[in-house]
């Protein structure tokens, strides 16, 4: 199968406003449900044990018509809640029985309450991460909220979750993670026969359909590259960060890549690969995914960051493993996590004599020109000097 | 204000504030340790019971903004890269910080032995504090206070918090302060609490008489700033609200309305419960919008953000770890919306109110977010009309005061044609 | 020694530069055309401008053509260069003096701070709001019936200027018909419209670290009311510490980023050094 | 007879409304607000009460003589205000001209000028013979305005007194001559007007009538942006958003929902069965949106603002925009038509993107109840009206819509009836 059909499939998928493989897939079986989720985090082996296919709810991009979701929100929040409630309002998630609504932010936190009200009928969670330095009680909380979920879940069923049932998710998703990292391993390697449009929209395919059935096609399309070398381009290579929740446009990922930048790395989508580590398939397998998730050592604005020069450390570290020549801040207008977060990380990567720019967008940005502007600089002082600091 | 506002709370206030502050700038010498901490959840009482110093940045902030300082500080941060989207409390301290951090009431404020992140219902206190920890190189403590999310406080997430405070913050204090943790100080500190908790909460419900004595909001933020802040389970808090309480119970027991920035409000045209914290660089301004059309607000939320007192929670001295549970768990920011709702629902009918106001604040998205379809459930709820309007916590450009006065003039005269209406449908 | 060409392909107009570089004799300018182009197809008049550029220049053979503006997917060009990188150089080039370039487009305004070699060493980027750009000066004089010339001398000869106080450009034209009915002069109006774009720019600029004179470039490069405004502005938001500022232009202003194209094209062929890339007049 | 008067003072005009004791119409009158608030208000007043003493002549003589030649002499009226106006105008430009031009072209200069105003006058008077003449804006600024550019472009000469001069010297004046008050009442031209008609005999009897009768203004509310700087005390005035809920109310009694497109704030109202305002909402902080929106888009076309909506109309697929902002928005049409994307189908996308954010104006104020009237500028463009019935429809289903064309009149109306229940 050739990379173009593989990214038109995913491409499909990703442009259709209606979850239209999700319907089918819950069309397939009378028992069949589906649960949805909000960035950045979620345990989807939760879910899948569960007998829920977990379904990503990741806005409407540019493609939405804002009608309703714009009577719910003022102009200073970001823009990602309301074309949620759009989909919502508009009956788009209606095949959705539960949705799980991680602690990403004050926004998204109120966005359960929010639901709550509008649909009594559906199982809604806010899911308090733990944030706490130590390991310990982290573990033991977040144990105790995940085996909440999973009994809830396991009742809205009708049918609880077994240990062996989530043992056999654990491994699904250990599976679709090494899959995703090894993705992201080649596109470092070359970035010019993984372009970051196509990356990304296989991702955003991954989120709303079966595990099993992204990996079929991911395999289908590093085969696909395989075949396809394309040639490499005269162009810088750079991490973009603060992306990890209001998704950025297509368009605005093409912007960046057209104007000379290969994306080496990102935080788009971070939820599918937050994880960094195989979970354990050893013993109690709810404490062995909260243990996973308490003693990660993914960086990211969403969780709080114990080690005092951890902010400092982590784009550093980032571009160092990335072989990266620098750093574009893309963050969400109004998105407190990215926002705060970006002088902190900046001061760490330019003392670090990284350059970098920063820009904002919006997951309906219309216009790229000052996008591929900035970015088209970026990588211009990048190729004549190496770098604008 | 008018000479009224020399009462002896007001003066007493002055005082403590000042003494604070001095007290503050004296550590030095003094080698009182140092403790900043948020105003939602903020553990005073444990702070106090190992002699130490509390600081509350948010405090810093508004009364920056009061004094019209904040402006200033907000460009000072906002160069120093951080963005025009995020909250202006977080700039208005940085920005002091980096101007010599001398406090508003004029003294220099000393650096902190430990910042003590009680992250209660805000998720910005987590990045203000991880911000403050890259200026001042001091240890910081997490304390994670988890949300209401299905509007009660979960027994799993209580004994959570008490492992934390056992765990972890304790010893936390016990490392910045060289001191041992002693329980029987912490009961007595949260004896005194207790105390001025039941006068102010005789305070607030003083707002159900016809006329109110006090204002609900405008006021109301003075009457909460000791025990929101630094006085809690202290004498001078306990004495602090016990001459309130008298004073606002003579100012009922002689028919007489709140002191207002036009004197005393008694004729009350109508009564509002508001939502949302305040516009502090211009609050005189916008306290007038009100008293000038008669206006008084006899109950509001943001006044809840340091603790939900009047729904009966008090600090437990039989319980001393548990009740700094409880009490985090419960102020007002950590409650889900429909909680929120329910509250503010609750607050017009028990106060008679005419309307209510939701004042949408930019920086604030814990209390924004939501806040406009909160405005339809309560006005589904109690058949009132609400009014909503946008302004910001201490960034003078988001307070367009020509749209802000606009707005209310028509609800105003919104509600009287209503009661015209009515008057003659009846 | 190079000969290199700069083709800036803008929103309104091409402009197109024919240059020799890195030779003894120093970087010189040997032909320039521009066009605006008037709803016309953007390809033709590119290919019309760079031929009369080079029969002006009378070269037959050129070793790297360099597009700038939005002409990234030329297929004239040997290499692209965005815009700031290129305008930062032709600065430079116009006056030595230069160390940042204000660029007022039609929509965005961009501030860029540059060394004294012409590299970009940091920038600012208008983008929340329109009312900093050129297209909302021009509104305002298309109501006020001046010509795009005129605005400068009429700016200067303003009285009491009256400062225009909305953020919203179009907020913003209405507070300028209000001004008409309460009597404000023209003159007072474009002054003021000036005085508050100018703020705008000299906001951006102060953002900027950079020691020397900042060169206007781009189309307002001709208004000397703006010019004026701006370093009135700039001396305002002055911190002691900083310079005096200086505000500069030349009259061939307009063509900075073409002439900046030019230059990199050269550098980079040297960096590059490859023949296979150059234009020759058989193709 | 005794009467109210309401009295709109908008940001860009000004409009009065009067109504007799049974809060029957009795006469609209309009103008360009400018900076002497009081003036403006003051001449609308006067234009209404002209209007209203006309649908006197008409009720006594109509019947007797048929409504053209009512028509005729109130043709004839306007000529006389216009002309006069003329006069004023051109001797204040003479005046300014003989003490602020230089020297060598002074006597070239108002030579000129009185050539220009000379054939304003006869233009005016051909306009005046014509039965259909061709339709134009009612405030002299526009139609003073217009003839007098035109002109000056013929005859101005850059080597001597250019175009700019001459425009220069009329901005300077137009805005004098605005605002200083003129005798412009029925009385003082009516007469002159009548001695233009053939058939005046037929006609004095009525205009006898109409004169005497004497319009009382018992009390007189005022709303509008403006609102604060009218000179009235504050119990007359009231916000534009009671009045144009009630003025609503009063067109189309079963409204219940007003969505009101100005110049440049969107209202979102919600009223009860007797027009008392429930609840609403208004966006004023941008002009995203507002009717200037259409006014960039016409500029960035070259189109006349009345050609959008039409155009729109032929549109078969319409394009998605997502600027809000105005500005911007002219620069994604830009884009858009150099991406080849067909005027009318950007023209569809641009008014159905002003509706859509009017859509979450209402959803915030409580939505769309039956029935559902929409007024202001923007509502005589068949292209906004057309968005608007789908969107409705869309989101809230069967609605009955009610489009005025005299809704720009509403707040006004709504005023005059709060002027009258202070009376009564």
């Amino acid at each position: 199968m050739s990379r173009a059909t593989v990214v038109d499939w995913a491409r499909e998928i990703y442009e259709d406003l209606h979850f239209g493989a999700a319907r089918r897939w819950l069309a397939e079986g009378p028992d069949r449900r589906a649960a949805g989720y909000l960035p950045v985090y979620a345990p989807r082996e939760i879910l899948h044990a569960c007998g829920f296919l977990p379904v990503g709810i990741h806005g409407g991009g540019d493609r939405l018509e804002i009608i309703r979701g714009d009577a719910f929100y003022q102009s200073y929040i970001c823009h990602l809640p309301r074309s949620v409630i759009e989909l919502a309002q508009s009956g788009r998630l209606d095949m959705l029985s539960a949705v799980l609504f991680p602690s990403t932010c004050d926004v998204i936190r109120n966005l359960s309450g929010m639901w709550k009200l509008l649909y009594p009928d559906i199982y809604v969670r806010y899911l308090d991460v733990p944030q706490g330095a130590d390991p310990a009680a982290s573990t033991d909380f977040w144990e105790g909220e995940l085996r909440r979920v999973m009994t809830d879940l396991g009742d809205l069923a009708g049918r609880p979750a077994t240990d062996q049932d989530l043992r056999r998710s654990i491994a699904l998703y250990n599976e679709t993670r090494a899959m995703i990292r090894m993705l992201y391993q080649t596109r470092q390697e070359r970035p010019w026969d993984v372009p970051s449009e196509e990356l990304y929209l296989l991702l955003r395919a991954g989120e709303v359909i079966p595990a099993e059935d992204f990996l079929a096609k991911a395999r289908e399309y590093l085969a696909a590259i395989a075949a396809e070398p394309r040639r490499p381009r005269d162009n810088s290579r750079i991490v973009v960060t603060g992306a990890f929740c209001e998704q950025p446009p297509l368009g605005l990922i093409k912007s960046i890549e057209r104007a000379g930048c290969y994306i080496v790395d990102d935080d788009f989508l971070l939820g599918n690969r937050f994880l960094q580590h195989e979970v354990s398939l050893e013993g109690d397998p709810v404490r062995a995914l909260a243990e996973s998730f308490a003693r990660n050592d993914r960086r990211t604005s969403v969780l709080y960051e114990p080690d005092p020069r951890g902010k400092k450390r982590v784009m550093p570290e980032r571009v160092a493993a990335a072989r990266a020549d620098g750093i574009i801040f893309a963050a969400p207008s109004f998105c407190d996590p990215a926002l705060l977060d970006q002088p902190m990380l900046r001061l760490g990567a330019e003392a670090a004599g990284i350059p970098c720019i920063a820009f904002k967008y919006s997951e309906n940005s219309g216009q790229f020109q000052q996008f591929r502007e900035q970015a088209g600089t970026f990588s211009d002082s990048i190729k004549l000097w190496g770098g604008t600091s | 204000m008018k000479e009224a506002l020399k009462d002896r709370s007001m003066v007493l206030q002055k005082e403590m504030i000042a003494g604070h502050f001095a007290r503050l700038e004296r550590v030095s010498e003094t080698r009182e340790p140092v403790v900043y901490t948020f105003v939602p959840g903020n553990l005073v009482e444990l702070i106090r019971s190992f002699d130490a110093l509390p600081v509350l940045p948010e405090i810093n902030a508004l009364q920056s903004g009061m004094r019209k300082l904040s402006a200033d500080f907000i460009a000072e941060a906002e160069r120093a890269g951080h963005s025009e989207d995020v909250c202006t409390y977080v700039k208005c301290d940085l920005g002091m910080l980096k101007s010599g951090n001398i406090s508003p009431a004029g003294t220099r404020l000393p650096k902190p032995d430990l910042l003590l992140l009680s992250y209660t219902g805000c998720y910005t206190f987590m990045k203000w504090f991880e911000l403050l920890r890259e200026e001042y190189e001091c240890p910081v403590v997490l304390f994670h206070v988890p949300y209401q999310g299905d509007g009660k406080l979960e027994p799993e997430h209580r004994a959570y918090m008490i492992r934390q405070l056992r765990e972890q913050v304790i010893p936390a204090l016990e490392r910045a302060t060289g001191r041992k943790y002693d329980e029987d100080k912490l009961r007595e500190r949260l004896t005194l609490a207790a105390q001025a908790e039941d006068d102010l909460v005789a305070v607030l419900h003083s707002a159900k008489r016809r006329p109110s004595p006090i204002d609900g909001y405008f006021g109301t933020v003075y009457y909460v700033g000791p025990i929101f802040s630094a006085f809690r389970g202290t004498p001078e808090g306990v004495e602090y609200y016990r001459a309130l309480r008298e004073e606002i119970e003579e100012r009922a027991a002689a028919g007489l309305g709140p002191i207002t920035p036009d004197g005393p409000l008694n004729e009350q045209k109508y009564r509002l419960v508001v939502e949302g914290p305040p516009n502090w660089t211009h609050f005189r301004d916008f306290w007038k919008m009100f008293s000038d059309e008669g206006a008084v607000v006899v109950a509001s939320t943001y006044t809840k953000v340091g603790g939900t007192y009047d729904f009966g929670f008090r600090h437990n001295p039989a319980d001393p770890i548990g009740t700094m549970a409880d009490y985090c768990s419960g102020c007002y920011t950590n409650l889900n919306l429909p909680s929120r709702i329910d509250m503010l629902a609750r607050y017009i009918q028990e106060y008679e109110a005419d309307g209510f106001l939701i004042n949408s604040v930019k920086s604030c998205n814990s209390f924004s977010a939501g806040q406009l379809m909160m405005l339809r459930e309560i006005e589904k709820r109690t058949g009132i009309a609400g009014a909503f309007i946008e302004s910001d916590l201490v960034d003078p450009r988001y307070f367009g005061a020509a749209n802000i006065k606009n707005r209310l003039e028509s609800y105003f005269q919104m509600i009287d044609a209503r009661r015209a209406g009515e008057a003659v449908a009846v | 020694m190079e000969i290199t060409a700069g083709l800036d392909v803008g929103s309104g107009a091409v402009k197109a530069v024919v240059m020799q570089t890195g030779g003894e004799a120093g970087d010189r300018l040997l032909a320039h055309v521009s066009s605006r182009l008037r709803r016309r197809e953007v390809a033709k008049v590119v290919e019309e401008v760079f031929h009369a550029a080079v029969d002006q220049s009378g070269v037959d053979r050129i070793h790297y053509v360099a597009s700038t503006g939005e002409g990234e997917d030329c297929p004239l060009a040997t290499g692209h260069f965005y815009g700031m990188t290129t305008h930062a150089r032709g600065a430079l080039f116009l006056e030595p003096r230069a160390r940042a370039v204000l660029d007022v487009g039609a929509l965005h305004t961009r501030a860029v701070a540059m060394n004294a070699q012409g590299r970009v060493m940091d920038y600012k980027m208008t983008s929340q709001c329109a009312s900093g750009s050129g297209q909302f000066l021009e509104n305002i004089a298309r109501y006020l019936g001046v010509s795009h010339s005129e605005i400068g001398s009429l700016s200067l000869s303003a009285k009491q200027p009256e400062k225009v106080s909305s953020i919203c450009a179009v907020l913003a034209e209405t507070d300028v018909i209000n001004m008409v009915s309460r009597g404000i002069t023209t003159q007072d109006i474009l002054r003021g419209v000036h005085e508050s774009m100018a703020d705008r720019f000299a906001k951006l600029l102060r953002s900027l670290q950079f020691d020397g004179a900042v060169f206007v470039s781009g189309g307002l490069a001709g208004d000397v009311g703006l010019l004026g405004a701006l370093t009135d502005a700039l001396e305002k938001k002055r911190t002691a510490a900083a310079p005096p500022a200086t505000v500069v232009t030349h009259e061939l202003a307009i063509l900075a980023g073409a002439i900046g194209a030019a230059l990199w094209g050269g550098f980079r062929y040297r960096k590059l050094g490859r023949e296979d890339v150059a234009w020759t007049a058989t193709h | 007879m005794s009467c109210v008067i309401g009295i709109d003072l908008g940001s860009t005009t000004t409009k009065a409304v009067i109504l007799d004791e049974q809060q029957h119409l009795l006469g609209r009158g309009i103008t360009n607000s400018r900076s002497n608030y009081d003036l403006a208000a003051s001449v609308a007043r006067t234009e209404a009460l002209i209007n209203a003493r006309f649908a006197l002549v008409q009720d006594r003589v109509a019947s007797s003589i048929g409504e053209v030649l009512v028509t005729r002499l109130r043709r004839a009226f306007l000529l006389e205000q216009m002309l006069t106006q003329l006069r004023r105008l051109e001797q204040l430009m003479l005046e300014e001209v003989a003490h602020s031009a230089p020297a060598e072209l002074k006597a070239s200069f108002l030579r000129l000028l009185e050539e220009i105003f000379r054939r304003i006058a006869a233009e005016e008077e051909d306009r005046f013979r014509q039965l259909q003449p061709p339709a134009r804006s009612d405030f002299f600024r526009d139609a003073a305005g217009s003839a007098y550019l035109r002109i000056a472009e013929e005859l101005g000469d850059p080597a001597e007194v250019s175009f700019d001069r001459l425009v220069g010297v009329y901005d300077k004046c137009i805005i004098r001559a605005e605002n200083e008050p003129q005798a412009l009442d029925f009385r003082d031209h009516i007469g002159v007007a009548l001695t233009r008609m053939k058939n005046a005999a037929e006609l004095a009897d009525g205009v006898e009538y109409a004169a005497r009768a004497d319009l009382e203004p018992l009390a007189t509310v005022g709303t509008g942006y403006g609102r604060a700087r009218l000179p009235f005390p504050k119990e007359q005035i009231r916000s534009e958003i009671l009045c144009h809920g009630l003025g609503a109310h009063a067109m189309f009694p079963h409204t219940r929902t007003v969505l009101d497109i100005g110049g440049q704030d969107t209202k979102a109202i919600q009223v009860d069965a007797e027009g008392i305002v429930t609840n609403f909402q208004m966006n004023d902080r941008c002009a995203a949106g507002c009717g200037r929106y259409l006014g960039y888009i016409a500029d960035e076309m070259n189109l006349g603002l009345h050609e959008l909506g039409p155009l729109a109309e032929q549109s078969r697929h319409c394009v998605k925009i997502n600027s809000t902002c105005t500005v911007f928005a002219g620069a994604e049409l830009r884009e858009l038509l150099s991406l080849g994307e067909k005027r009318e189908d950007i023209l569809a996308g641009l008014h159905r993107a002003i509706i859509l954010r009017a859509m979450s104006l209402l959803a915030r104020s409580g939505g769309v109840s039956d029935q559902f009237t929409f007024t202001g500028g923007v509502a005589k463009n068949p292209a906004a009206v057309r968005a608007v019935r789908e969107l409705v429809a869309e989101n809230y289903g069967d609605r009955t819509i009610n489009i005025s064309p005299d809704s720009i009149y509403t707040g006004a109306l709504g005023a005059a009836l709060f002027a009258h229940r202070m009376v009564h």
